[in-house]
């Protein structure tokens, strides 16, 4: 610590607070750079949007898992029931706005995560992830034996989404889902960015370090996880009727456990609580693959192994844990 | 009905066992080295191979193979421990998912890539097949002789982990590592032998699993979900708890399909949710 | 020289990459023996991995194929979701798109580019539960079948099929699709004491562990009648079955055994070119497949635009080796013999044995739709 | 009384930790909590702040009946306790956890729409908090990096941000320096006169300079209540207790 | 006092690029007893962590009977025959009281019998898991784990935190004795800093990161100026009385 820091603290502890929480350049740049595939990289265009909605997905994964300590294998249920709400509302009801679709989507997800948070919240460690792991499977079952409303494995057919505001047609190219996508995925980040900036986000990171000592400070921390719960479910089924609308598919993988499973990977990967991880991970985890399997469809996960073992054995801290170290340790 | 009612907990019973065999060594590697070891069924896939190419190639016998299977299983993870493993014990377990996770894609490459992608069936010499008749029920064989085996594993386990001073080293490495070096104790073997103990265990399960699920490169992906539910039911550590949890699954599992089939595929999952939200830590669990 | 460029979309990684080789291995099959050229163009593959049944997946990989690496026309599809995802893009792009496995037979109807080489469910189980009854002689039957798309249909058609001829059907259970143990299942078959149960599982390890459990309980031919799709009684299941596969009675389009040059030739070809393995229904579909592609292009000279292809894919037929087969031109689904087999040992090994034929069947539920 | 208990009683198998435990707590008290090792001192302050349910007997916070009442519940209620053994948040800055309690308190920790830096007061009441204990220094640091002293410190901070009626420290001094122990006590007797605090120390000047009335528990049970100077001669607390060192 | 047990030379250690000691050479004879004082933070439990090997020195030299060990691991100098007492107690958790003590035991001058007669407490918790004890139960595990493998240079990290005044007197006497009769080497960390020179022989008191005095302890004892610059010993009776 150098001296002028301690000095500046004294000061106002405030400033020094919110100096942290400063929109930096490399994150104006970050985001900047998210709008090249529009202009420099047309064709990748539909992977860049599945990016960017994998990237709002592992964004809600880090709410709970980064910042609360909540470790989740289910939490394609909220993706998947996002994702349904949004095709049965087409395919059934033959209602196709996608604004709306969001919306209602999220809703039905947020709606799910408040009532198994109760769940959640009762118990720790491996208990929680395998709750969070048989809830999930358990949605997974249900949405198969529902054939009727969800197709079952064959899947939803007869999804169609109406333009946006009535003007944006969803193009081959995929223009207009990647614009959409990103633009769902800036706000999500911007609302979890406030989240985790907040006296709330405080309260959550204390959670994940001593839950224990949570309630001799007088922290109702259950209603804390029930809070951070639910507004994870609801990105995640945001996340999860974004893809119904730019793909207007919908199968029972979206609930699956593997869905739930590469979500956490690319999380970790990434690096978990600092957000940033969370859109890192998607992006090197999806472009790798869609690379490697370019290259060889059927051994693409023999390099991806390696990746991942490689990212632990050099950046425990994952991708962008690393890349900080290395540029704090420049200046 | 009498009839009915033995030959559904004997099926049970041996389904449970069928689980507790894929899952007690990492009943050995999570559950007492508190280490995630997603790898779990790579290595039980090592032993599934180790036996089938010895069977198929040199015609090895099948009572033979499984302690080969032990042994290839046990042998790899010590190579794969020296070089990775050991750097993980302390780095947490996001790490250690990432990691493992990494592993399997690794070891599914490799067994497409040396096995190919099809099925490896086994054929079981002919007194393990079929079934026998006593009081008017007719019980397999094959599931006979996985019971008998899971009472020998569990009760060789129970003794040297639970009831001996090497359970207690190793308990006690895993609570404290720093400490425990500090007292003499050396951490690095023992994590090695139990991380041995624990692949081996796995080695032998997978090899034992083969004649009823099959092998294939993705095996290491496929049972992940049943082998972690056995661990947490039956509590971490507990070698007891494992067996109870995995023949109280199996059980449930079967008698609830055979009762409630249109449940079939839900009981498994709700088993696990209700008996984790009673029991958190496990039927026998302590942490 | 031009190329017309074809995307293989399948499920290359993952629990079903086993079935995405044996399409390749059937695809490059025919692409080795008739050359990479037809009707003056080099034909050139580009391969796309799913991962398995992911339709979102599948329809961007489909949209990258016409997009970026503009391809002529889509093939593949070993799961139904594949297939399912890329339809909407087939239409919008204008490309043939040729299922060679995706076994459900409304599919097809998504798109008016698609076109179907492989089978469809009701096709050869509605025949088989027709045929119980009506050359078999059984009258009731338990059905057992995995609990997912493909098996409810395989359910419902053999049911259809076997009311219709005069049957009743005594039960009917569904097992989850990754079931590894079939005990409580097969007690109640047991429970109910049928003539006959028919089984419909997904291909890879639980044949065999449903025959197996079957014959635990002495339910087996010929005391019960075993009816099922081909899959259970593939050449790994029954070498893991042994014995107990005796006598199980199957229903197919392509039996491996069936007594034919134009097989043998298939099943040799595809040995060598295999490491000694077989094909299996996968093989076929994508080796008709590209025949299908291969013969289109003849017809139009070349001109690889979706609407010439698919109009020259209508009522095109063609001696396969499964035997003789077409494509509906009304439908675009895939018309051929169904075969019923019977295990049975030949030259002391277990086999597939053909003990009656079907001509030119059509989807049922395509027929009955009209 | 702020703080009464009736007849608490605890049971750990057939060891009996707390027999009867009958204690009331005056606002204003320095009150200590003395006894041998095991006596069941630290239990005692588990069953009065939640953390153990008590066989029988009830607690009362300003006359009201709280022994049903959740731990976090009894800390907003003004029942706040620090821990023999610490329990920190490590990798928190000591900043941000006092803050993040002083956040509790005023019921704005549940609010995710503004940021953190938007609760200066809580923000600054924390640093002044910890300025007090002679944390100003490492307060932006990990606590995890803290040397055990300083985080005996953070543990007495984290309690005192809770603004508690009645503090019961566990300890507080254990592994503190002397000259910092003493300006520990100091801060703990400058808190205003209404909160009452009751203290479990084995370091006996601390105790004799700084309790009013000293409470001594053997074997889970009161033995004496007293004065310092009483205690201090009492012959059987000389015997279980003192031993012959201060004589 | 007969030959040197302990030797540090020139060394530095701390946290990855935090230095906390810096030019530390210190030396103690068999049997030889030596304490450790200084502020909160100065690096007290860090002197000790170097010697037992679980901080890495980032330069100089640790010899222990005659051997460099430097470089060796802790479980390595822990059979050499040095045994450490952690701050924060740290006893195994999952372990009973008497799994404690004999999961690393060593055989010699201390066993089971030896510890329950010093701390009688213990024998009768003996079945409690290692979580559930009292915190002066806890220490008393702690030393009595690390004597459990009879060690000959003993390091104790405040041992006498927590303890009841009783106890606090009887394992003084045991500490006293074990130096004075069975030539047990000590270094002791201890806030109490009167105690801790009536314990010991000579003493060192480290000021920011280095080696600030050094002197035989009785001396130190007298010379309350020192203690009170380096240590802040005196205890200026706390207002609490006028609270
Ligand atoms: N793991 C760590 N990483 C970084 N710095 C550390 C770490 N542990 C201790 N320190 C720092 O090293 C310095 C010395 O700590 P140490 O624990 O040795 O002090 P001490 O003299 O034993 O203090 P106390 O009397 O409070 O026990 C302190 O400033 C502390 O903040
Ligand atoms: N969970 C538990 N199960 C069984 N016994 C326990 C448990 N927790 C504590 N004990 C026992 O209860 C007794 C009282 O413990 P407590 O922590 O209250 O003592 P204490 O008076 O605070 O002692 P100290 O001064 O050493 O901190 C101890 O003998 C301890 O071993
Ligand atoms: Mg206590
Ligand atoms: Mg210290």
């Amino acid at each position: 610590m150098t001296h002028n820091q301690t000095s500046a603290i004294v000061e106002s502890p405030a400033r020094w607070i919110r100096s942290r929480n400063r929109w930096t350049i490399f994150e104006i740049l970050f985001w900047i750079a998210t709008l090249a595939p529009l202009y420099f990289f047309p064709a990748y265009l539909n992977l860049a949007s599945q990016v960017a909605i994998t990237a709002l997905f592992a964004l809600s994964v880090d709410l709970v898992l980064g910042y609360a300590g909540i470790i989740t294998l289910g939490h394609a249920m909220f993706f998947g029931l996002g994702a349904f709400t949004a095709g049965i509302l087409s395919s059934r009801y033959g209602w196709g706005e996608p604004i709306s679709g969001l919306l209602l989507g999220g809703m039905v997800a947020a709606l799910a995560g408040y009532v198994t948070s109760f769940l959640i919240v009762r118990v720790q460690h491996l208990a929680l992830i395998m709750v969070t792991l048989g809830l999930g499977l358990l949605t997974f079952e249900l949405a198969n034996s529902l054939r009727w409303l969800t197709g079952g494995t064959d899947g939803l057919t007869g999804i169609s989404t109406w333009k946006i505001f009535g003007y944006f047609r969803f193009d081959l190219w995929g223009y207009t889902s990647y614009a959409y996508s990103l633009a769902v995925l800036f706000l999500g980040f911007l609302i979890c960015r406030l989240v985790v900036s907040s006296s709330f986000g405080l309260a959550l990171r204390g959670i994940r370090e001593n839950v224990q000592r949570m309630p001799a400070i007088g922290s109702d921390y259950k209603w804390h996880l029930r809070k951070v719960y639910t507004i994870s479910a609801a990105i995640a089924g945001i996340a999860g009727a974004l893809l119904t609308q730019t793909t207007n598919t919908v199968t029972l993988e979206v609930l699956s456990f593997q869905r739930s499973a590469d979500v956490v990977v690319m999380l970790i990967l990434g690096g978990t609580g600092r957000l940033y991880g969370a859109i890192i991970g998607a992006v090197i985890f999806l472009v790798a693959k869609d690379q490697l399997a370019g290259i060889n469809p059927q051994y693409w996960f023999l390099w991806i192994g390696i990746l991942l073992m490689a990212v632990v054995l050099f950046m425990p801290k994952g991708i962008l844990g690393g890349l900080s170290r290395l540029i704090r340790r420049e200046d | 009905m009498i009839n009915n009612i033995v030959i559904v907990l004997f099926d049970g019973f041996a389904f449970g066992m069928l689980l507790f065999v894929l899952s007690v060594g990492l009943t050995v590697t999570l559950g007492l080295m508190n280490f995630i070891n997603l790898a779990h069924g790579a290595f039980g896939m090592v032993g599934g191979y180790v036996t089938v190419m010895l069977m198929r190639q040199y015609g090895v016998p099948f009572l033979l193979t499984l302690p080969l299977a032990f042994l290839g299983a046990a042998l790899v993870s010590v190579v794969l421990e020296r070089i990775f493993f050991r750097r993980l014990y302390r780095s947490g377990e996001l790490n250690q998912v990432l990691f493992t996770i990494g592993l399997v894609f690794v070891a599914a490459a490799g067994a497409t890539y040396f096995f190919g992608t099809g099925q490896q069936p086994i054929v079981l010499p002919s007194w393990l097949r079929g079934s026998v008749e006593l009081f008017g029920i007719r019980f397999g064989v094959y599931r006979m002789f996985l019971i008998a085996v899971s009472l020998a594993i569990t009760a060789v386990l129970f003794f040297t982990l639970e009831r001996t001073r090497f359970g207690a080293k190793i308990r006690a490495s895993v609570d404290n590592q720093k400490v425990a070096q500090a007292l003499g104790l050396n951490v690095e073997r023992i994590f090695a032998i139990t991380f041995a103990l624990g692949s081996g265990l796995a080695g032998l399960g997978g090899a034992l699993a083969v004649e009823i699920v099959g092998l294939d490169p993705s095996f290491g992906f496929h049972f992940l979900v049943y082998v972690l539910i056995v661990v947490s039911v039956g509590g971490l550590g507990s070698i007891a708890g494992s067996f109870l949890g995995a023949a109280l699954l199996g059980i449930g599992d079967v008698a609830g399909k055979y009762l409630v089939p249109e449940l079939g595929s839900f009981l498994i999952y709700l088993l696990l949710v209700a008996i984790l939200l009673v029991k958190p830590t496990g039927l026998l669990g302590k942490r | 020289q031009e190329t017309v460029k074809v995307g293989l979309i399948l499920p290359y990684s993952g629990p079903f990459a086993d079935a995405a080789k044996q399409l390749e291995a059937g695809v490059t099959l025919y692409i080795q023996k008739h050359g990479d050229e037809v009707a003056g163009k080099k034909i050139e593959l580009i391969r796309k991995d799913t991962g398995g049944p992911n339709a979102d997946v599948a329809r961007r990989l489909a949209q990258e194929l016409v997009v970026r690496d503009q391809v002529d026309i889509l093939a593949g599809f070993a799961l139904t979701p594949e297939a399912v995802g890329v339809a909407e893009i087939a239409t919008e792009a204008k490309k043939l798109t040729v299922l060679m496995n995706a076994a459900t037979s409304s599919i097809i109807d998504l798109s008016p580019y698609m076109v179907r080489t492989s089978v469809t469910i009701p096709q050869v189980n509605y025949a088989l539960g027709k045929w119980a009854v009506e050359e078999a002689g059984v009258k009731q039957a338990y059905t057992l079948v995995s609990d997912y798309g493909p098996g409810h249909d395989a359910e419902s058609s053999f049911a259809k099929g076997f009311t219709e001829a005069g049957g009743t059907i005594l039960g009917a259970d569904r097992t989850p699709v990754a079931n590894p143990d079939f005990s409580a299942y097969v007690q109640r078959v047991k429970d109910s004491n049928p003539e006959a149960v028919y089984i419909f599982v997904p291909g890879g390890a639980q044949p065999a562990a449903i025959g197996k459990a079957l014959a635990d309980r002495g339910l087996s031919p010929p005391d019960t009648k075993i009816f099922a799709q081909g899959e259970l009684t593939h050449p790994e299941a029954l070498e893991s079955m042994g014995e107990t596969a005796r006598g199980v009675i199957t229903t197919f389009h392509y039996t491996l055994e069936r007594d034919d040059p134009l097989n043998k030739e298939f099943v040799d070809g595809y040995h060598a070119a295999n490491n000694g393995r077989s094909p299996d229904l996968f093989s076929i579909g994508g080796y008709d497949g590209m025949h299908l592609i291969y013969e289109a292009l003849k017809k139009t000279n070349g001109d690889a635009s979706g609407d010439a292809l698919i109009e020259a894919a209508k009522g095109m037929s063609w001696d396969s080796p499964r035997g003789p087969m077409s494509i509906d031109p009304e439908t675009r689904d895939v018309v051929q013999t169904v075969y019923i087999r019977e295990v049975q040992e030949v030259d002391g090994k277990l086999q597939n044995v053909v003990i009656h034929e079907i001509p030119e069947v059509k989807d049922p539920l395509h027929g009955a739709a009209k | 009384m702020v703080l009464s208990t009736q007849s608490l009683c605890k049971k750990f198998g057939s060891l009996e930790v707390a027999r009867d435990i009958s204690i009331n707590l005056p606002a204003g008290a320095r009150y200590a909590l003395i006894g041998p090792n095991g006596a069941g001192k630290t239990t005692f302050i588990n069953l009065v702040t939640g953390q153990l349910k008590p066989d029988s007997g009830r607690i009362l916070l300003d006359g009201q009946d709280i022994t049903r009442t959740g731990t976090a519940d009894r800390v907003r209620k003004g029942l706040t306790r620090t821990f023999q053994i610490n329990r920190l948040f490590p990798e928190l800055t000591p900043l941000e956890s006092v803050t993040l309690a002083v956040c509790e308190r005023e019921g704005v920790s549940a609010n995710f729409w503004r940021g953190l830096s938007a609760h200066r007061d809580a923000i600054e009441e924390g640093f002044a908090i910890l300025s007090r204990l002679g944390l100003a220094d490492v307060a932006t640091r990990p606590t995890r990096q803290l040397a055990y002293g300083q985080q005996r410190l953070v543990e007495i901070a984290l309690a005192l941000a809770t603004k508690p009626k009645v503090l019961l420290l566990d300890e507080p001094a254990a592994g503190v320096p002397k000259d910092e122990s003493a300006m520990l006590f100091k801060v703990v007797a400058n808190l205003p006169e209404d909160i009452a605090v009751l203290f479990i120390e084995h370091d006996m000047e601390i105790v004799f300079s700084f309790a009013t009335q000293v409470i001594v528990l053997v074997g889970g049970a009161v033995l004496l209540q007293a004065g310092p100077d009483e205690v201090k001669e009492d012959p059987r607390v000389r015997e279980v207790y003192l031993g012959s060192a201060h004589v | 006092m007969s030959e040197t047990l302990l030797e540090l030379k020139d060394v530095r250690s701390g946290y990855h690029e935090a230095v906390v000691l810096d030019r530390i050479s210190v030396s103690i004879a068999a049997g030889g007893s030596l304490a450790v004082l200084g502020r909160n933070g100065v690096g007290k439990t860090t002197f000790l962590l170097t010697i037992m090997g679980i901080v890495r020195p980032m330069r100089g030299t640790i010899t222990f009977k005659g051997t460099e060990v430097s470089r060796l691991t802790p479980d390595r100098r822990a059979l050499l025959g040095i045994g450490w007492v952690p701050q924060e107690r740290e006893v195994f958790k999952s372990l009973s009281v008497e799994e404690n003590l004999t999961v690393a035991a060593r055989p010699g001058r201390w066993d089971l019998d030896a510890i329950y007669a010093l701390f009688p407490r213990l024998k009768e918790r003996r079945r409690n898991m290692g979580d559930q004890l009292s915190g002066g139960e806890q220490q008393m595990l702690a030393i009595a784990r690390t004597l459990m493998t009879n060690p000959s240079l003993l390091l104790l990290d405040e041992p006498l935190e927590g303890l009841a005044p009783i106890i606090v007197e009887e394992l003084t006497a045991a500490i006293r004795r074990m130096a004075q009769d069975e030539g047990l080497t000590l270094v002791l960390v201890e806030q109490h800093a009167d105690v801790a020179l009536k314990l010991t022989d000579r003493a060192i008191i480290l000021e920011r990161g280095l080696v600030a005095h050094e002197a035989p302890s009785a001396d130190l004892l007298a010379d309350r100026k020192t203690l009170d610059r380096y240590v802040g010993l005196k205890l200026d009776a706390p207002a609490a009385n006028a609270g």
